[in-house]
């Protein structure tokens, strides 16, 4: 039984949004919007062991002042202070809420994000290498896209081509990439995402796939 | 409200051209209020695309008033001859509350002085009236337009009204009774259900197959064994395993093929006694993880072995996310880290620090924009339906493996329809035609045919 | 808010932007102060914005409504639902509660209930929707492509016997189509599991990865923009809103 | 230097390439023209028909993570948008951006002199995007009975006559989001309204095929995107167009690393083979 009501209610609750996605009807609409709605609330009751796994994670460090427990009290102080001002103060423009969130947590997000650019050069360097066919053929297509969506680009390769009597070649050949063969690549990969994703929900819903109800009976 | 004022609210209508795929479904500009009506009649500019060549005869004045209808004060024109042959019926395959009204054109639609610019659809509970405006229009040469009602399943009677640009009107008999009701299948969908029909059929009968011992043939995949020996050498190092399981929310399907992976990894590394961490994007999602980990670890036969803390919730802010593995991996030093799952911008982030860190790197994602990043810094990338597929080559049940026969047979489907296509558009175009109409039941797809042939409106 | 706070704003995202960047030279203790402070800021944050979003609107709000009207069902008012009532509202609740069983043994297996509606609702949901997403719509969009060029149709339809289709498709863009079709359908044979990649099923596959591949290649190269976009706000920021407007004035007050 | 240490050089020499190749454009900017494409202008094309008094949907999700990219075009659009006339009802289904795009939105309506309920809308937020733009197909109310600062919808003037999304005339979405397959998905395919998309140049690279399939009436990608949509508007001087220009400087310097670390590469002995995985 322990497996079994698991099993059937993954079943119904499947089913019940399968047949809802061909019906128009108001009455099964309704009924899976109010379902939908359940999972943001079982949602926010798991955020609450969220929350303590956080605390389970760094508080026991910084009572046991482990190396390093600042940090973890680093951790602790950000969420309770995120947490206190939110609750007392609101989230209106203008409180401190919103005065952490502009001044702490967005600069370290957004640099975080920046470093990309920085990851994104030393892969160039080092892993965009011709040692294969494909490989070449993707770092091929990576260069000639990068010069054709800068101006740069077409005003040098202009130059060269220049006297040929042709204009903005790299920026469409770039163009022509981006809206033929990436199209008919994306497709291709999305037919078979298309029915991968089905075969792995199917196989979740028909309880083959069931390694989510843990071990014991 | 002004006759011609409603000439003007309509110009804009007229001018607008009209969008390949609204024709699909014509939006009427349905419940617009009567002061908003004026509002916008009162701000109408001139400047309005003169395409129709409208504005000049709206401005002549002095034209004799032809004042029906509340609040008629401005002056009109003659009365053009009414829109005849009204039928109205329930919309098909709708959510109710919609009833689709079709009349013949004016005879003076699109000539004359009295020239009809647009029709208003008029309703009423009896046949003998009172009409009311229902604010559904439809431009000039339309015959057809959506009137959304207040209730299913009450009776309403139908004129329609044509509407010249000097404001002058004249009302089509009355047509009735019609009711709306709400369906049970939305036809648009017809060829995503029978794709859902066949997919589902198809892998029932296999998967029946694979129960009575058919053995079906599946080729091996490289990504399959690298999962093996990186699992292998972080036991050799006595390093841990690092698995992230994407950012996406417990009940997305790339989640869920993490978690089917992740049950497999966590296993091996049970049997190895390896130890794995599992930092998770989002609470559910640790909850989940944990009861796969403890599954699998109970599988192996080393429920003891299993500690709960390793699988835990970091934030679900993204690059807050990121930062806190980049952390674990510099101080951590996993010998092995799997990406799997959906995976965004930071999938470069975690690679290059994971290449820093001198991990062996496994990823595999659906994300299109993401997997070039993986291809190129990771050692072995699982893409797109390889990421989906992993799960099954990693069991021992065969009706995993009999899905994976499913899978294809759903593609070949899509490769039979993609051939025949390309041939019957290049060896007979009128065939070509016909063929897609069956094939896509979306009047998009009929019009854009249609189009390139020259035939069609 | 005073414009003391808004100055100390800036030098506080300054410091921590400086600190993310200092990871660039190697792993310290800046980046490890930044690091761990984000991760519980942004959990308390998002704390904050659930129990706004979540716990008012769709749990406390509507359990008061239906206490106050004593509601247990939605009730149809003509064709139209009106309210949730208790039990729709409170079905969620319970099945919220059970993943807390964890502390209590009895009933810690009661957790995978909630799980298993979680897990199914995606998965019952992501069947049709995959299907549709991806798989239904690249298709009617491949087969609604054009691939014949106008001399080609003006032959036919001399042999036909009928007049030629009026827009005429130029024989480039007649092969770029062409291109995305056949790119397609090398593309889906790459990913055939149950057929080994020998002979023409194998020419056909590195045709298609081939062709996967130029696509990979041109998203990175489109995703670099971006990337150094985001790059650039960054130093505009430290350099006009840091260095520019605080720090040059705390120097040169008044100007 | 041998080649072999020049193939495996430490990436902090990398780094501080990349970071001279952005300052030295900040502070010594170029001038180089910019090529305006299709799918941008036909965005432009859309917004420059509408009328006084016509009013459009924006939808704009994006966080101060993806700002530096989302906020020159969003500006630009609405900009563009305000000086048509036009009105604006703005939802934002994505959490952390929904302060910043209240930001974003009051600070151009005031530049253009808009009153907020009269000339604009900031719906704000709610979760689970599927829900709320199905929903939004049936009455912006239904998921918004308030707006975002708690005002009644039905009492800002803006909302008169706009029911649902067939009230608008465009639905624009500026998204640095998965959610804008939402928009796609949830909405352009079942209620058919015209969107034009702006998003960032990495994602957009997977939209193009819906420009091609009619879904979308234009793409605007990224920067570039808006450095174009500036010079439609002829903003000679504006953000993107500058910030354009250091884009061109940092792409050569990529392509270089590329080529550098190729020929380091070759040199030190390493092979091309036909086979092989990328």
């Amino acid at each position: 039984m322990k497996r079994q009501i698991p099993l059937v209610v993954c079943f119904i609750a499947g089913i019940i949004f399968l047949l809802q996605y061909f019906t128009p009807h108001p009455w099964p609409t309704y009924l899976a919007e109010r379902m939908l709605k359940w999972t943001i609330v079982i949602g926010f009751f798991a955020l609450g062991l969220g929350i303590i796994s956080l605390w389970i994670t760094h508080l026991p460090k910084v009572m046991k002042q482990a190396p390093g427990w600042g940090y973890n009290a680093v951790s602790l102080a950000g969420f309770l202070g995120m947490v206190v001002t939110g609750l007392v103060w609101g989230k209106n423009p203008g409180t401190p809420f919103i005065w952490m969130y502009n001044n702490l947590m967005n600069p370290i997000t957004a640099t975080m994000f920046g470093l990309l650019a920085f990851f994104i050069a030393s892969a160039a360097y080092r892993a965009f290498r011709v040692r294969s066919l494909l490989a070449t053929i993707l770092l091929v297509s990576a260069v000639v896209v990068m010069l054709g969506r800068v101006p740069i680009g077409d005003y040098f390769f202009d130059m060269l081509v220049a006297p040929l009597g042709y204009h903005g070649v790299l920026g469409a050949a770039a163009n022509w990439l981006l809206n033929y063969p990436n199209v008919a690549a994306k497709r291709a990969l999305n037919v078979g995402i298309g029915f991968g994703q089905a075969a792995i929900a199917l196989k979740i819903l028909l309880g083959i796939e069931r390694s989510y109800l843990g071990g014991d009976k | 409200m002004s006759f011609l004022g409603l000439g003007m609210i309509l110009l804009p209508v007229l001018a607008s051209p009209l969008h390949a795929d609204a024709s699909a479904a014509p939006a009427p500009a349905t419940s617009t209020t009567a002061a908003a009506s004026s509002a916008a009649a009162a701000t109408a500019p001139t400047s309005a695309a003169p395409a129709t060549g409208a504005p000049a005869t709206g401005d002549a004045p002095g034209e004799p008033v032809s004042g029906e209808g509340p609040g008629a004060a401005a002056p009109a024109g003659p009365p053009p001859e009414p829109p005849s042959e009204v039928t109205a019926k329930d919309k098909p395959g709708d959510e109710g509350k919609h009833v689709t009204v079709r009349w013949k054109i004016s005879p003076d639609d699109g000539a004359g002085t009295r020239s009809v610019i647009g029709y208003e659809v008029l309703r009423g509970p009896a046949a003998g009236g009172p009409f009311t405006a229902t604010g559904t229009k439809a431009p000039a040469g339309k015959t057809e337009a959506v009137d959304e009602v207040p209730a299913d399943g009450t009776d309403y009677w139908y004129a329609v009204r044509a509407i010249t640009i000097t404001g002058a009107t004249s009302d089509s008999p009355a047509f009735g009774p019609a009711r709306s009701t709400a369906q049970w299948f939305n036809p648009e969908k017809t060829s995503v259900a029978v794709f859902t029909l066949i997919f589902c059929t198809a892998a029932a009968i296999i998967l029946a197959m694979a129960r009575g011992g058919t053995h079906f043939y599946i080729r091996p995949i490289g990504g399959i064994n690298a999962i093996d020996e990186a699992i292998g050498r972080a036991t050799e190092m006595g390093k841990p395993i690092l698995f992230v399981p994407g950012l996406q929310e417990a009940d997305n399907v790339p989640t869920l093929a993490a978690f089917s992976i992740l049950s497999r990894v966590a296993k091996k590394a049970a049997e190895y006694q390896t130890r794995l961490i599992v930092p998770c994007y989002y609470s559910m999602v640790m909850i989940v993880a944990r009861e796969v980990v403890k599954g699998a670890y109970l599988e192996a036969g080393r429920p003891d072995a299993f500690q709960e803390k390793d699988v835990f919730y970091v934030t679900q802010e993204q690059f807050a996310y990121v930062a806190a593995i980049n952390g674990i991996m510099l101080r951590e030093k996993p010998a092995t880290n799997f990406y799997l799952g959906a995976f965004f911008a930071e999938s470069l982030m975690l690679a290059e620090t994971g290449f820093m860190a001198g991990s062996i790197q496994i990823a595999g994602t659906d994300q299109p924009i993401q997997i070039p990043f993986f291809v190129a810094a990771c050692d072995y990338t699982m893409i797109g339906e390889e990421l989906y597929a992993a799960a099954a080559y990693l069991s021992d049940d065969p009706k995993q493996k009999a899905t994976l026969k499913a899978q294809d047979l759903g593609k070949a489907v899509v490769l039979a329809l993609t051939g025949a296509g390309a041939m019957l558009w290049a060896f007979l175009p009128t065939w070509a035609v016909w063929f897609s109409k069956m094939v896509a039941d979306g009047e998009f797809l009929w019009s854009r045919v249609a189009g390139l042939f020259g035939m069609g409106s | 808010m005073t414009a003391g706070m808004t100055v100390l704003g800036v030098w506080i995202a300054a410091f921590l932007t400086l600190a993310v960047l200092s990871f660039l030279f190697k792993d310290n203790p800046l980046y490890k102060f930044a690091e761990h402070l984000v991760v519980g800021l942004s959990a308390g944050y998002w704390f904050i914005v659930l129990y706004n979003t979540t716990f008012r609107d769709l749990i406390s709000d509507p359990l008061k409504a239906d206490f106050s009207s004593f509601r247990l069902l939605p009730q149809a008012a003509g064709s139209n639902i009106v309210g949730n009532g208790l039990i729709l509202d409170g079905i969620p609740i319970v099945l919220g509660l059970m993943i807390w069983t964890r502390f209590w043994p009895k009933a810690a297996w009661t957790a995978r209930i909630p799980i298993a509606y979680v897990l199914g609702a995606g998965a019952g949901l992501a069947i049709p929707t995959a299907l549709d997403n991806f798989v239904v719509t690249p298709l009617k969009a491949t087969l609604a492509l054009p691939i014949v060029p106008g001399f080609w149709q003006t032959w036919t339809a001399q042999i036909l016997g009928a007049t030629a289709p009026a827009p005429q498709l130029g024989i480039g863009e007649a092969l770029s189509n062409l291109l995305i079709v056949i790119g397609v359908f090398c593309g889906i044979v790459y990913f055939f599991f149950s057929k080994e990649h020998k002979g023409v099923t194998g020419a056909t596959a590195n045709v298609g990865i081939w062709i996967l591949m130029i696509g990979f290649g041109s998203t990175f190269g489109f995703t670099v923009m971006s990337r150094v976009s985001l790059l650039v706000g960054r130093f505009e920021f430290l350099l006009n809103r840091w260095i520019l407007d605080s720090f040059w004035r705390l120097i040169f007050p008044g100007h | 230097m041998s080649w072999k240490a020049l193939a495996a050089v430490d990436r902090r020499v990398i780094f501080v390439i990349l970071i001279a190749g952005i300052l030295l454009p900040m502070v010594f900017p170029l001038k180089m023209p910019i090529a305006v494409t299709p799918e941008v202008q036909s965005v432009y094309d859309r917004i420059e028909s509408l009328q006084k008094g016509d009013t459009i949907m924006m939808t704009m999700e994006y966080d101060p993570s993806t700002l530096a990219e989302m906020q020159p075009m969003t500006y630009n659009m609405l900009r563009h948008v305000f000086r048509r006339g036009a009105k604006v009802v703005a939802v934002c289904l994505f959490t952390t951006g929904v302060s910043q795009v209240e930001q974003d939105l009051k600070k151009i309506a005031d530049e253009n002199g808009k009153k907020y309920g009269e000339d604009y809308a900031y719906l704000g937020y709610k979760p689970y995007p599927a829900i709320v733009i199905t929903a939004l197909g049936q009455d912006f109310r239904n998921p918004f009975p308030k707006d975002y600062y708690g005002t009644p919808t039905d009492s800002l003037p803006v909302m008169k006559g706009i029911k649902n999304f067939s009230s608008v005339k465009l639905v624009l979405s500026v998204n640095a989001t998965s959610g804008v397959d939402f928009w796609l998905q949830y909405g352009q395919s079942r209620f058919r309204f015209p969107l034009a998309i702006g998003m960032t140049a990495v994602m957009a690279s997977d939209y193009y095929t819906y420009v091609q399939s009619g879904q979308l009436v234009g793409l605007i990608g990224g920067l570039k995107g808006a450095a174009e949509y500036e010079t439609l508007m002829h903003e000679k001087d504006g953000y993107a167009t500058r910030v354009m220009n250091i884009q061109s400087v940092v792409h050569c310097i990529v392509v270089g690393f590329i080529l550098v670390g190729n020929i380091a590469f070759l040199m030190s002995g390493g092979k091309f083979r036909m086979g092989g995985r990328a």
